[in-house]
């Protein structure tokens, strides 16, 4: 067909794809699949730090970690956004949320007990974040795309800010390294996790880049990643908990150890630490919300409908 | 001088536990746009206290970590209106709309402040608090004319908080002496009386009759709930003192 | 009449007064008010020793505080059945203290900002109850009586571990002497209002004198208190805020100062510190907890009906 | 020996911070009774939990309190399950179903233990805790049975906290080489897998099927809330250090 032909031609021309155009039901859903999980785990993730909020150490930790929290709500609305254009309601994928239907990324079922994983957070996961979505920004679907420029200038301020947390740590008492190295030493692996199950098990990633959703395979990012990491390890002065990690003058890269799939696939099954609560801390703020939202359904349609006889009367 | 940095230390601990209180909702907030709503109130809130601690503190060499982290309860000089628990949405919003009405009134004639300082950050603020107020205005409103439930509820909400009203307004004997430094409280009382119970009642709410509580905020004198939000507030700053973050 | 004749006797006689004897309409209504007013007084009164049964500094203390806060629990329990015998239900009186129509001892709206409050309440307010409660034991009802003994002897049981806290604080490190001094200063006055306005101004007084439920007046009683006291500040090592107390050897007595009743006055008017969160929070208590007692009494229903039903069968 | 004072102490954790919940509903219950009951209970633990503690700390030359006030977060040795928050009362009830047939079936074996002192504090607990199933079990009937918000609530309770169920039965090794001493966790499931999902099913409501979490409360590993938990319980203590209450 003209439609199928005119959206090969903007895929191969690296042109991005709008709401109007047409586009295969397998494209639109892949993409409305991706971008809601992706909204989830902007909104689970304000837990993990959200956590810290009352308990931050400074208030100018606290304004910090207040502002990204809520950042982050502001990446989840403006990424339900984006879904939206390719006919799917906010509400619907809220559902899938919280019905544990959809997911998130399995990063936010890991705790933080301690302050210093306000560091590990934002230096490892967002740092994480940011090599998976730096590409994204030239994803051929254009709302996605230009909501990513958004998202990651802020994200890349926010991994600024984890990496200052944790160099204030590691430059401060002996019990404030400690607590620096410990937390770098249990979300790096889960971190080098996040961009997905090595290539060979990965089955969709092929689609998803012919059609230039995705630009780079996962082992691809993860190498592109560790590779940042090892020299803002050294500038810490914490050690990356793999002993395998060194340069390889041949490849141009760093050589990192087997990562541990067993766990990752045991927190994906929802065995973490916190997916149940996660999800259950996100049901409560829903129920507890719920007469507030119908209030606020019913005050609109009230102000409507006066509105309405207003136009009547003056008419 | 000692009675500025003190009077700067009552409205630096107003702001700073009210935004403590606010920090508790996020990730817990009715939608995501109130997440961010009550998170950038709580943020701005913050960043009052900042400037108003930062400024207190510089009369006695002390930061405004050393001021936040570092005293007892009975150094806190807030109102009691602020540390009172959010309760559910509607008691949140009825502290809200105390508390912006009644910072809208006294940034807004702190501005002419004689102390520069003071002017500088009231002014600020007192841009920021206009929002505020709309936020909370709004809410009432949907609140109180929604539902039956919404409407029991803001009425419960008031009910609770009012009677810690009167003391946000009551002539201090500190603030007597500061002259055109400092804004006496008991002259924004009409302000208030002028906006906050039209409010309410436009809201199809019904103003509260309740006995005012006995206060003392500003001296040091707190209801039961404070010594809670303290221990959670300072509890990774006390575990580490002297240490930087 | 010949019951009237009856009562009198019994009251001349010093005997007791049970449900099923006849007694004056005023009679019972004096003992109901002041037999639920007692009540309420112990449910409320949990609220301030509450507040810190989550932060006791030791477990010992932990443990204390808690059975004490129970014991609280079980008087109310145990005087709203006192009270029930006079013809009126728990429901009704619960609801006069939830609307705010009844009453509770005005001492508990004080809060409790320190620890060392733990032991003022103990040794001033629980010692002020018991000078008021030990002559109650031979109140003219029977019940009230009955419920007095075993109340005073737990009361005394109170009195003396708060004396110990106190103690405790004035052997320890100069900033627990200074918080246990600072407790005694703000409740020294208002346990001495417990006994309520100087005899002139108490009218009830008299009357309840007559029938023998009261046996000695409000000053008699404080006189008796502050008697106790003084000695025992001596041994505390406190130093009581009232700098007219001296003995007065000609009456054999303390003289001690005048008492700021205004304050009192303004606290019995709803003014206090806590009289509306107090109120709140046990409405709180109430409203959530409506659905577990439908709960309990749709489940004894059901139960009945199933009894019946099997009862039926078996006929 | 350090391995049975280790255990001792995972012991006394539980039922430490267990109590410490309990004691948060005191003066809040739904009716007087189950203030009184929920203040039973809890105090009961306490009273286990400080037998255990002082057994473990005779070890270490360490009090109760020196364990209880001053150990950091990752060396409570607690399993989750018992620091997962109140919420509200068939939230509490579903946890102590769980928490007291676990305590009942651990403590009856506990009794036959080689150590006398461990032997002897499971023998007086375990008649407490045969009183703890009982009022759990009565409740979750009336819950489950109750009326439709009440069997909600009481389902809801239960899938909450069903996912900390599975951590107090995992093989332990620092137990298995105790040998007599003390009772392996895994052999304690059959009696709680004959007893609680009966319960729950003569109670109108389903045996929850949800993944269990990721545990690890016997290695310091806890859920986010007990972090906040201990900021308020150790506050006063730790602000005073070396003071005798």
């Amino acid at each position: 067909t003209p439609e199928q032909l005119e959206f090969e031609r903007l895929i191969e021309t690296d042109s991005r794809v709008e709401p109007t155009d047409w586009m295969p039901e397998a494209y639109r859903k892949t993409l409305i699949r991706q971008i809601s999980q992706h909204a989830h785990s902007e909104i689970i993730g304000m837990q993990p730090e959200g956590n810290w909020i009352t308990r931050a150490p400074s208030l100018k930790r606290k304004a910090i970690l207040m502002a990204k929290v809520q950042d982050e709500a502001g990446h989840g609305l403006y990424l339900y956004s984006a879904a939206q254009t390719l006919g799917i309601s906010r509400d619907a994928m809220y559902d899938q949320l919280l019905s544990g239907t959809a997911k998130y990324s399995s990063i936010f079922n890991y705790t933080t007990p301690t302050w210093a994983d306000m560091g590990s957070i934002g230096w490892l996961v967002d740092g994480a974040a940011i090599c998976n979505q730096v590409p994204l920004c030239r994803c051929s679907y254009g709302p996605y795309g230009r909501a990513m420029v958004r998202i990651c200038k802020e994200e890349s301020f926010h991994q600024r800010q984890g990496f200052e947390i944790l160099l204030t740590l590691m430059r401060g008492t002996p019990e404030q390294q400690r607590m620096a190295q410990e937390s770098v030493n249990r979300w790096y692996a889960p971190a080098l996790m996040m961009f997905g199950p090595p290539d060979g098990e990965s089955p969709n990633s092929q689609r998803s880049m012919a059609w230039k959703i995705k630009r780079f395979s996962n082992d691809e990012l993860r190498q592109r990643f560790v590779d940042m990491l090892v020299p803002q390890a050294e500038v810490l002065g914490v050690t990356l908990p793999d002993p395998d990690i060194r340069w390889n003058e041949e490849r141009g890269h760093y050589d990192f150890g087997v990562l541990d799939w067993d766990e990752f696939y045991e927190v994906l099954a929802g065995r973490g630490q916190a997916n149940t609560v996660r999800l259950a801390n996100r049901r409560a703020a829903h129920d507890d919300g719920a007469w507030v939202r119908e209030a606020a359904r019913a005050y609109a349609a009230r102000e409507d409908a006066d509105r309405s006889t207003l136009l009547e009367r003056i008419a | 001088s000692d009675a500025v940095a003190r009077y700067a230390l009552g409205l630096g601990d107003d702001a700073l536990i009210l935004a403590q209180r606010l920090g508790e909702w996020i990730a817990h907030a009715p939608e995501l746009e109130e997440d961010v709503a009550l998170g950038n109130i709580g943020l701005d809130l913050l960043g009052h206290a900042r400037s108003f601690l930062t400024y207190a503190g510089s009369a006695w060499e002390k930061s405004e970590d050393d001021l936040a982290y570092f005293r007892d309860e009975p150094e806190f000089t807030n109102h009691q209106l602020f540390e009172r628990p959010n309760g559910d949405f509607a008691h949140t919003i009825a502290r809200q709309l105390i508390a912006s009405v009644y910072f809208d009134a006294l940034y807004g004639r702190l501005t002419a402040s004689s102390d520069p300082t003071l002017a500088a950050i009231a002014a600020k603020a007192a841009k920021e608090v206009a929002y505020h107020v709309d936020h909370s205005v709004q809410w009432v409103r949907r609140l109180g004319l929604g539902t039956d439930e919404s409407h029991r509820r803001m009425q419960a909400g008031l009910d609770a908080l009012w009677p810690f009203v009167d003391e946000l307004f009551r002539p201090d004997a500190a603030i007597e002496v500061l002259g055109d430094v400092a804004v006496r409280p008991e002259t924004l009382r009409d302000e208030f009386d002028r906006t906050v119970p039209a409010v309410i009642v436009e809201s199809g709410l019904a103003v509260p009759a309740v006995a005012p509580a006995a206060g003392g905020g500003r001296a040091g004198v707190h209801t039961e709930v404070f010594g809670h939000l303290l221990a959670e507030m300072q509890v990774l700053a006390r575990q580490h003192p002297g240490a930087t973050w």
